[in-house]
């Protein structure tokens, strides 16, 4: 056969790749060679200007990439853990499993922006719930979410609320593919719950597992909402994020050409850090 | 108007996966394509099916280039090891499938199809679902929907090496009667295959593959007879032919402290140290022999295999029964010397009980 | 004859101002949001208005999210569009959004939106993209009512772009019942030494704030505060960062900018009057209720409005929420100009004039304006001056949540606040307070130049961070000061200059 | 080395899925077995017919509807798994993958407290027999497929309670020039071991190969028990005899025409049943095409075949044949030549077997 009508095949695919990926890219990159802002609203060259600015004067950007990198990596660590924690008690023949799941469930089903305003209020430091209870029982109001430590932890804890159902439903899929076989020979090996769950559950998810993670840390690196309702990046800049502090770039002082600078290189250290990521990941948990 | 290949090389990866490969397939004939696994077989198909593009070399069916012919064009049919049908159509739409695709009228569709049944012996199952059925009967609708898409060229690649050894049984007889009886003059058949007995079964042109080498053609009885190397020796033998290195002196031949004589069909050959070959069903259990030890008794079919060993060399004797053995027994066993081949350094034959091959 | 006529258009309109009630009952019953008022004769009444026909046509709105400003829109729209009979379609977007709703089309050369709500700042980016006000609606007697600072807010060197709704100034509000306590003063004096009286100094506003903070001085049960003040970043914190550091900084001796020297257009915000002022701030963080670092305008007049605290300074619209009759702390507040200082900055002389300054602050409010490339440009303008008629202002500003707030000198009489059940000495304090604010000779206009956004968030993001610890105030400041220069180069300091010299006109009392 | 093997019997069994039922369908019908310490056994039979079923029984993976099972006198019907000192290896290797194969061998061990000293000692005697001793440092899962399922095993052999190691068709996954290897090294650990295995297959080569006892199984019946040899040459069924065997059993209805001998086609065929008990005169005689060969001096049971095909395997020539309308196969060595049209076959009268109602007649 001649094989010149494969690429035949390959054009609307090709075509659908440009149009939805490969195009809004190159537009970005273009737009990061601009000056495009609310002053002089056009697509003007100037050279890599906004990259120098970037790489030599804005240590905020660099700050927030830190700290989103803190935020993802903690709150995503976290989900793993009580992710996994939950799916092994459902997946596991226990009574109301199924009310469980929902139960488990439920925080993903709200919206994410409604559901920080409702944390918002109960973290509200005078007038919230929380700190109201934690009076009751002698303890003094913590500033949850105007201390520039503890409002880190606040985000976390939100972040964890919203998508550790995300991680479960993941995990418990993953737990109920999972062949019944090495469980069988674990039972008849005589292995205890904890050696079975480090030796046969664990490495058997791992590869489920890295990819449960890496899917959520691209989420979770996008984290944005939730420090826009709950602390607009304060106090300070304690809380602010990469694509929060893009958005501030972009949106709100309309330096169009240096949003899509930093747009790009986020992507581009991104694109780099996930796949180191993901294979230390696998290095760690999938011996070879 | 033959299927004509020349010089055939496919080479991915700097790996031969067909190497040099030249044939000529004439109409109205089945061809064998017989190897080990790896041993290109598959790629040989695919090459003529169009769905691999060979690297060097030509392919040509009815005087066209059949390289430039893409491969819905080509009117192949192939049946795969694997049942491939679509399991959400029933018998009789998985078999009119291919035929949608063509104008043919619908009384042409019904009768081919009700041809096709019967040829593979489905009919009254047009109804039923694919997974209604065993895997024998799956690999039979696949070959309907081959036989009634009628095309020129019908590839199977290894369509029983998937089945259980009943049905397989079953089914390698019923192939090779439709073979015999229900395939036209015009049809080119090609059946690729592990199994030197099925090789010897269907008794077509056999085509010995080894790493993408063409290593000896001919008739069935030819390559079992006259096996050109030891290679083939061994590829076209189940088990495969036992090889023992010897040498042939004033008359005896002596391998492993054994002496026996040297069999009429090999006075010509000179004195020297030569690969013995011999089948596992020309060595019997005979009182009167040499001891052995019994590594395994493999029983297979209505056969028992013996994995002997005496020092180094190790055979296989095959009984035609069913028998007891235990592991390290020892039993004595004899060789039947009119049925000795004997190849050179080179791994040539150079002696056969029936006639050095000199095709 | 021309007399004649005179006297009968004369009689004509003795007649209809003097049976309001006539009139008010016809409209009112329909319209129940002016039965105080009904319906008050003008060029843009409900009664001009009813004479109208856009039948058929749309009027497309983008304003702010309900209810500050999103409300009156809305139900000015609804009420435009029954007098009318135009269809008006409101679109509600989060303040933060504003521009970029409004800007995006504008620079791709489209106009989605026929009128655009936004901040009077934004003037300097959208005026461009605007249609000016027409002369027609200029020399409306509606618009004569306006004050000059306020015309020249919606204005740009002489051209309206921006039809006035809103007025907006900073000023103080203080717990009446704390401060007039006659218990509380013995008690502060017994204490401190000092009078406790109407802080006249930022000082003074610490010292009290930090005295009635973190205890229950109102005897409901809770810990009240001493202050409540917009401190979260992004917000409107710059706002208050510049109330703060008006007294300080603004000097009347040295005119020629308050932001940039003018001249060479060197940023000022690092000198020794805006650093004094930021840590006075960064002082105020330990006598705001928990969480206070954090709080946003919302939170700001939620925590005043709802009695936690003893102070708190910004726009109008947490004295008239306090002021509302459900308002825990109804007729308890008094109104008074932003505290001052016992020094301020010479920049001149670089180093520090003693004795009482004082500037008020005419932050940005509420802007609107017509896109230049609305097909229905006349509609959008009857529609503007339909939103800001007396009978709907009247209604409007005395609602607190929708944010609409005095303009006019009309709104400077005690009895248009006594009117919706304020104490007589509170209207009066509150009016005098806006009418010295207008009458002042050294005032502080908000920074409208190109970038005003980067200048803004580069401020707020130093000063939050030295709110939150992370920098000492003189650093935060030399930090945004930086940021200002780096701004300018990439702005060009031709245009910002250029631009800038249109506010400083007005703060040196040139225009 | 001491081992505490066990017998295992099962008594009474049987099992249903639908128990409360009126007329329960048996996936196993009532059976009572014995299996000897240290033997192997291989469970045999189609998909299907519940051999699977009969497996996890005796792993304590299903409870049977009704009977006990049994080790060594003790009841242990109501115990699960773990604690029923039985090994399984599955039909997919089950290796721990983040250890070595020293610590997969030490695994059963470690969790049963044992002393490293005794651990040692243990999975170095059981990694010898499997040849898996130049990798015991090596990570399990490089290992190839063969070299795995030795672990699956080797980690009940480990252990010196267990009562037998259960096999669920383990060499399915295996290479086949693996599976000679494997099928070696189970014999030979069984030899040294005296382990009891039980394999259970739908393949008879596998099973015959492998086992000194085959239970055939159909349609939830133990339809035979024995050796391979008697399972080919005495087939309790017809069943079996088609089973069992390439090809099949050559099966004829005949008649009986004396207390020893039947009627074939026009022939008759003397047998060494007694056939005088059967009541049925419809009969069927079975005998193997192994057995059939071309007569040469006898006089007695000759079949005159029309010789319809002939066919050529390397190893041997099957002839089909046609005696009136039944057909015949014979195996023959392929250096015979068949030139005549018409055959003469002979059946030797001991190999015939003879079923009444498709059960063998004793």
């Amino acid at each position: 056969m001649n094989f010149k009508h494969k690429y035949v095949f390959l054009f609307p695919g090709l075509f659908v790749l440009i149009g939805i990926l490969i195009f809004p890219i190159i537009f970005t990159i273009r737009l990061s060679l601009s000056g495009w802002n609310s002053y002089t609203p056009e697509m003007n060259f100037i050279g890599i200007t906004n990259y120098i600015r970037l790489f030599t004067d804005d240590p905020r950007f660099w700050e927030s990439f830190f700290r989103l990198s803190f935020l993802s990596v903690t709150t995503v660590v976290l989900q793993y853990i009580i992710g996994f924690a939950l799916a092994l008690i459902v997946w596991r023949e226990i009574k109301f499993k199924r009310f469980f799941r929902v139960i488990f469930l439920i925080p993903m089903m709200t919206t994410p922006v409604i559901m920080t305003v409702i944390w918002r209020t109960f973290f509200h430091e005078s007038l919230g719930p929380v700190n109201d209870l934690l009076g009751n029982l002698g303890v003094e109001p913590i500033l949850w979410l105007s201390d520039p430590v503890i409002a880190k932890f606040t985000v976390i804890i939100v972040e964890v609320w919203q998508w550790t159902p995300f991680m479960f439903l993941l995990l418990l899929a993953g737990l109920l593919s999972l062949p019944k076989e090495p469980f069988l020979a674990a039972a008849i090996d005589g292995a205890s719950s904890i050696r079975k769950f480090v030796y046969v559950t664990f490495p058997l998810m791992a590869p489920i597992s890295i990819g449960a993670i890496i899917i959520r840390l691209i989420e979770a690196s996008k984290i944005m909402d939730t420090v826009f309702v709950l602390t607009s990046g304060g106090p300070g800049t304690a809380t602010e994020t990469s694509s929060f502090y893009i958005y501030i770039k972009g949106l709100r002082e309309f330096q169009m050409g240096y949003a899509a600078t930093l747009s790009f290189t986020y992507l581009v250290i991104m694109i780099i850090s996930l796949t180191i990521i993901a294979k230390v990941l696998t290095k760690l948990m999938i011996k070879e | 108007m033959n299927l004509i290949g020349e010089n055939i090389t496919y080479k991915p990866d700097d790996q031969f996966h067909l190497n040099d490969v030249s044939f000529n397939f004439k109409k109205g004939n089945l061809y064998t394509i017989l190897g080990r696994t790896l041993s290109g077989k598959t790629t040989f198909l695919k090459t003529i099916a169009g769905l691999l593009n060979p690297d060097s070399g030509n392919l040509s069916f009815e005087d066209n280039d059949f390289i430039k012919i893409p491969v819905w064009e080509r009117n192949v049919a192939m049946v795969y090891q694997q049942f491939i049908n679509y399991p959400h159509l029933n018998v009789y739409e998985n078999i009119i499938f291919p035929l949608k695709q063509r104008k043919i009228s619908e009384d042409q569709i019904k009768k081919d199809v009700e041809e096709s049944l019967k040829t593979v012996g489905l009919v009254g199952f047009e109804n039923r679902k694919i997974q209604e059925l065993s895997g024998g009967q799956q690999q039979r609708v696949a070959l309907a929907r081959s036989l009634a898409k009628k095309a020129k060229i019908l590839l199977l690649d290894e369509p029983l090496v998937n089945l259980d050894y009943k049905l397989r049984e079953q089914l390698r007889e019923e192939f090779k009667r439709i073979f015999t009886q229900g395939l036209s003059e015009d049809t080119i058949l090609i059946y690729s295959t592990t199994d030197p007995q099925e090789v010897m079964e269907l008794n077509g042109e056999v085509i010995v593959l080894d790493e993408g080498k063409v290593l000896q053609k001919g008739p069935a009885k030819e390559i079992f007879e006259n096996p050109r190397t030891l290679k083939v020796a061994e590829i076209s033998n189940d088990p495969p032919m036992n090889i023992l290195k010897g040498t042939k002196s004033s008359e005896k031949l002596s391998f492993e402290n054994i002496l026996i004589n040297s069999p009429s069909h090999f006075k010509n050959l000179s004195d020297q140290s030569y690969n013995f070959g011999i089948r596992a069903s020309e060595i019997k259990l005979d009182n009167q022999g040499e001891e052995f030890e019994i590594e395994l008794a493999e029983i297979s079919g209505s056969e028992t295999l013996l994995h002997l060993k005496k020092g180094d060399s190790k055979v296989i004797a095959l009984i035609e029964e069913v028998m007891n053995f235990k592991i390290h027994e020892k039993v004595k066993i004899k060789f039947n010397e009119n049925k000795l081949y004997a190849f050179n350094k080179n791994e040539e034959l150079v002696s056969s009980p029936y006639g050095v091959y000199n095709g | 004859m021309k007399t004649i006529k005179t006297y009968v258009v004369a009689l004509i309109s003795a007649l209809l101002v003097l049976s309001p009630v006539a009139y008010a009952d016809k409209w009112s019953d329909q319209f129940p949001h002016i039965k105080a008022t009904g319906d008050i004769p003008g060029d843009c009444s409900y009664d001009a208005m009813s004479k109208k026909n856009y039948k058929g046509k749309t009027l497309k709105i983008n304003t702010h999210a309900v209810p500050v400003m999103g409300e009156p829109t809305a139900l000015h729209a609804e009420q435009f569009a029954k007098l009318t009979g135009a269809k008006v379609d409101v679109t509600h977007t989060p303040a933060g959004d504003l521009y970029a709703k409004a800007m995006v089309p504008f620079q791709a050369g489209q106009a989605p939106y026929d009128i655009v709500f936004g901040f009077s700042n934004f003037i300097n980016d959208w005026k461009r993209y605007l249609e000016p006000v027409p002369k027609k609606y200029v020399e409306m007697k509606q618009m004569q009512d306006v004050t000059p600072s306020h015309i020249g807010i919606a204005s740009w060197d002489g051209v309206m772009y921006q039809f006035p709704v809103d007025g907006d100034r900073h000023y103080l509000k203080y717990r009446k019942d704390v401060i007039d306590n006659p218990e509380y003063q013995k008690k502060y004096k017994a204490d401190t030494g000092k009078e406790l009286r109407v802080p006249q100094t930022w000082k003074e506003y610490g010292e009290m704030a930090a005295y009635f903070n973190g205890w229950d001085w109102d005897g409901d049960g809770e810990k009240e505060y001493g202050s409540a003040e917009v401190m979260k970043k992004d917000d409107l914190m710059y706002a208050a960062f510049y109330s703060r550091s008006a007294a300080y900084s603004k000097n009347p001796k040295t005119p020629g900018g308050f932001f940039f020297d003018l001249k060479t257009m060197k940023p000022l915000i690092n000198n020794p009057g805006f650093v004094e002022a930021l840590t006075d701030w960064v002082a105020a963080t330990k006598y705001v209720p928990p969480g206070g670092i954090n709080f946003g305008l919302g939170d700001e007049i939620g925590s005043f409005g709802g009695g936690q605290t003893l102070f708190s300074f910004s726009w109008d619209d947490a004295f008239v929420a306090a002021m509302q009759p459900d308002s825990p702390i109804n007729n308890k507040v008094g109104a008074a100009q932003l505290p001052g200082a016992m020094k301020v900055w010479n920049r001149s002389t670089n180093s520090w004039d003693e004795g009482f300054n004082q500037a008020p602050f005419f932050v940005w409010g509420w802007a609107v304006g017509v896109a230049k490339k609305s097909k229905e440009k006349e509609m959008a303008f009857d529609y503007l001056c339909f939103f800001a008629n007396e009978a709907n202002h009247q209604a409007d500003i005395g609602i607190g949540r929708f944010g609409v707030n005095p303009f006019r000198n009309d709104d400077f009489k005690a009895d248009v606040w006594t009117q919706i059940g304020w104490d007589k000495d509170i209207a009066q304090s509150y009016v005098d307070t806006l009418a010295q604010m207008e009458d002042s000779k050294n005032r502080v206009f908000p920074l409208r130049v190109p970038g005003t956004f980067e200048f803004n968030a580069a401020l707020a993001t130093a000063a939050a961070k030295a709110l939150a610890g992370q920098l000492s105030p003189q650093a935060a400041l030399d930090e945004a000061a930086k940021q200002w220069e780096d701004i300018l180069n990439r702005v060009g300091k031709d245009n910002v200059r250029a631009a800038y010299s249109v506010g400083v006109a007005m703060e040196d009392n040139k225009l | 080395m001491e081992y505490t093997m066990a017998k295992i019997e099962l008594s009474n069994i049987s099992h249903t899925y639908n128990p409360n039922d009126n007329n329960p369908t048996y996936a196993l019908n009532p059976f009572s077995m014995t299996w000897e310490n240290g033997k192997r056994y291989a469970i045999l039979g189609p998909s299907g017919c519940g051999k699977t079923t009969m497996l996890n029984i005796v792993s304590g993976l299903v409870r049977p509807s009704k009977g006990n099972i049994l080790f060594d006198e003790n009841d242990v019907t109501d115990l699960i798994t773990e604690e029923r000192n039985i090994a399984q290896v599955f039909q997919f290797p089950v290796i721990y993958n983040t250890m070595t194969v020293y610590d997969n061998l030490a695994f059963p061990l470690r969790c049963r407290n044992f002393t490293t000293q005794k651990i040692e000692e243990r999975v170095k005697s059981v990694s010898d027999t499997l040849r898996l001793s130049s990798f015991l440092n090596s990570p399990a899962r490089k290992l190839t497929a063969d070299q795995k399922q030795l672990i699956s095993l080797g980690r009940g052999l480990v252990r010196e309670d267990v009562a037998g190691v259960l096999m669920d068709e383990p060499l399915t996954v295996i290479d086949p020039d693996l599976k000679f290897r494997l099928r070696r090294n189970l014999k030979e650990i069984n030899e040294q071991y005296k382990t009891t295995l039980v394999y259970v297959t739908h393949d008879q080569n596998e099973a015959m190969t492998f086992a000194d006892n085959i239970i055939v199984m159909d349609q939830g019946q133990i339809v035979q028990v024995g050796l391979p040899k008697e399972l080919f040459e005495k087939p309790r069924t017809t069943f079996v005899g088609y089973f069992i065997g390439s090809p099949a059993m050559n099966l004829f209805n005949s008649e009986i025409f004396s207390d020893n001998s039947i009627k074939f086609n026009n022939d008759t065929i003397k047998t060494k049943t007694d056939l005088s008990k059967i009541k049925d005169k419809n009969v069927k005689l079975g005998i193997r095409s192994e057995f059939i060969k071309i007569a040469t001096d006898q006089k007695e049971n000759i079949v005159r075949v029309k010789v319809t095909r002939v066919e050529d395997f390397g190893n041997f020539k099957l002839i089909t044949g046609k005696a009136g309308d039944l057909e015949i196969k014979s195996k023959v060595e392929r250096e015979i030549p068949i030139s005549t049209e018409e055959l003469k076959l002979h059946l030797p009268a001991e190999k015939c077997c003879i079923y009444s109602n498709e059960m063998l007649v004793n």
